[in-house]
């Protein structure tokens, strides 16, 4: 099954990205394509390098490109929410892309299900 | 339908809203700090309790643990998925409502 | 990636559900964003608006006060871009003392049930 | 002790929190959309209507007009202050207490 | 600049709230940061749990299946920063289904009333 | 009367900042001084320089160090809250300083009062 998933919040502040995240490593575990992941509102920030979270937290940017790279999941984080929250280019983690709003429509058309988490 | 509820039933009105608008018959899986709906002591339980018939519920077995709740008390009926659970439960239904 | 998955030719039902008041959060604002882009791509769009997201459609918002924009006119725009199907619950209105009369735009005001039926024949459901 | 609530009394126990904790004698303000609760309609009213007599109630009027309620029917006793106001408030009550 | 106006004489009575849960949101965390600083001041402090922030305190937690850190042994080591004042307010426990047997350190139990005579004596109180 | 403010939440996504800097703006129109603003928690992204809001939206980023500027305000991002986020200097706003969470029981100490803004 071809799973596309919102991300809504940043890492760090609310559970959303860890949610989001685990289950994105349990459906590919169990053989499911995450076709998308779609981060938008504050979620744009999961998209951020520079994030440096303690030795002994978890580092939800890096476990996402680690994803990415492993399992060709396409990290997509929304321009106009990134632009207001100023997430560009030179601070994007390896893995994401910056794309329209249109992307997230687009996973929900493609996608067999679409998976929502935020605050 | 599988519906997410990720609020405190003690804090928020999600799970109440949920519970209006969620459709007979559909999954309600609580997770995040949604589990707290899952106690079966305290002001909230009843809103679950009570609709027992209506809904199939399920908890986050790592989101309980995380809060101590393992070994508290849960209302009778709830069944408790790990991750694997909450993706089974996203592919058997047709949709997802996240409650948040 | 997308060019090679993606059909013209699908139809989903997409329900934007706005349970938030607006101002105090961004999310009421950023979802009639994304009500808007998904006009573009010819899906089947319903809009409910329930709990405090019945306040997004409140008459005589003025912002000037708080620096802000006032979003609320745009959602007379969104019959322009043919997205038609706006619920409100019944219960939410009451229960804030809002009357159908109170709300900026046209919409069809059900009750929890009948509400409830709609939201269950969804194929994308997208919340914030 | 100044109390400000930022929240709607109908989607969460913030306002409810507050008047359960506050000291009898507080000034309690209404901002963001804690000012729903100032609503003279709706289920949340009495909340506040009981409690004149405990506290004095305050909301923050840019935040009411923003939310279209410069108009609407609030809550007989509530007090209107804009920004200037509110730095008054805090500056005459011994601290600001927020209640998020 | 701060070092003109900072007197290490006054002492201030400083009350940190907690009224959120635990893993939900990062608040509980950062504001435990807070008070564990706030102890090098050698300030007056007093630390509440009202609401949900009483499941900060809950025994058992165990976090290894989400991935993060069990910051509740914290707690316990509060008082060897000489942060002993620990208020829980009782109605919120009864509400919770919880006693003071469900908590992970020693904290004095007080009915709203007692509660709120202590959170109205206070200099700043910070919340999250 | 000497204000200190603290600023809980980023811009954009909550009104927090908005509130705060409202009321610093009333609370310096009246006379008063605001000697500190410290950013905790995603306040801290109110310091990303990057920040890039749509024409006719206020940018707050900007409204800080505009503020900073003209009544001498100490604008203080939380150290530890930063590096979990992902703000460091390279992306810090004029105006705005990055330094330890003690500046926030400092600015409890010395100012009058302080007051709070968050979610």
């Amino acid at each position: 099954m071809k799973f596309g998933i919102l991300v809504n919040e940043g890492p760090f502040t609310h559970q959303a990205s860890d949610s989001a995240y685990q289950f994105a490593k349990a459906a590919l575990e169990k053989g499911h394509e995450v076709w998308r992941v779609f981060f938008y509102h504050d979620g744009v920030n999961n998209g951020n390098k520079l994030s440096e979270p303690q030795a002994d937290d978890r580092n939800l940017v890096k476990l996402w490109s680690e994803l990415a790279a492993e399992h060709n999941v396409d990290l997509v984080v929304c321009v106009a929410a990134a632009l207001r929250r100023g997430i560009k280019d030179d601070v994007l983690a390896p893995g994401f892309r910056i794309s329209g709003l249109g992307q997230l429509i687009e996973a929900g058309i493609v996608g067999d299900r679409l998976v929502v988490f935020g605050d | 339908m599988l519906h997410t509820v990720n609020k405190s039933p003690l804090e928020r009105n999600t799970l109440e809203s949920c519970l209006r608008l969620a459709a007979k018959g559909s999954a309600i899986l609580l997770i995040e700090d949604g589990v707290y709906g899952a106690l079966a002591g305290g002001q909230a339980a009843e809103k679950i309790s009570g609709r027992m018939g209506d809904f199939t519920f399920y908890a986050l077995g790592p989101d309980l643990a995380a809060r101590g709740l393992s070994e508290a008390p849960l209302i009778d009926g709830i069944k408790i998925v790990d991750y694997g659970g909450f993706v089974d439960l996203a592919a058997e239904r047709e949709a997802q409502q996240a409650w948040l | 990636m997308e060019e090679d998955d993606f059909d013209p030719e699908v139809v989903k039902r997409f329900l934007f559900v706005n349970r938030k008041a607006p101002y105090g959060t961004v999310y009421a604002l950023e979802s009639l964003e994304t009500v808007l882009i998904s006009a573009a791509f010819d899906q089947d769009v319903s809009v409910v608006f329930a709990d405090d997201g019945v306040f997004q459609l409140k008459k005589g918002q003025d912002t000037t006060g708080i620096n802000m924009k006032n979003f609320s006119p745009t959602f007379r725009a969104l019959e322009g871009y043919d997205v038609e199907k706006l619920y409100v619950e019944k219960e939410s209105l009451e229960a804030r003392g809002l009357t159908e009369d109170d709300l900026v735009v046209d919409v069809e005001v059900l009750n929890s049930e009948e509400l409830s039926k709609i939201m269950a024949a969804q194929d994308v459901v997208i919340t914030n």
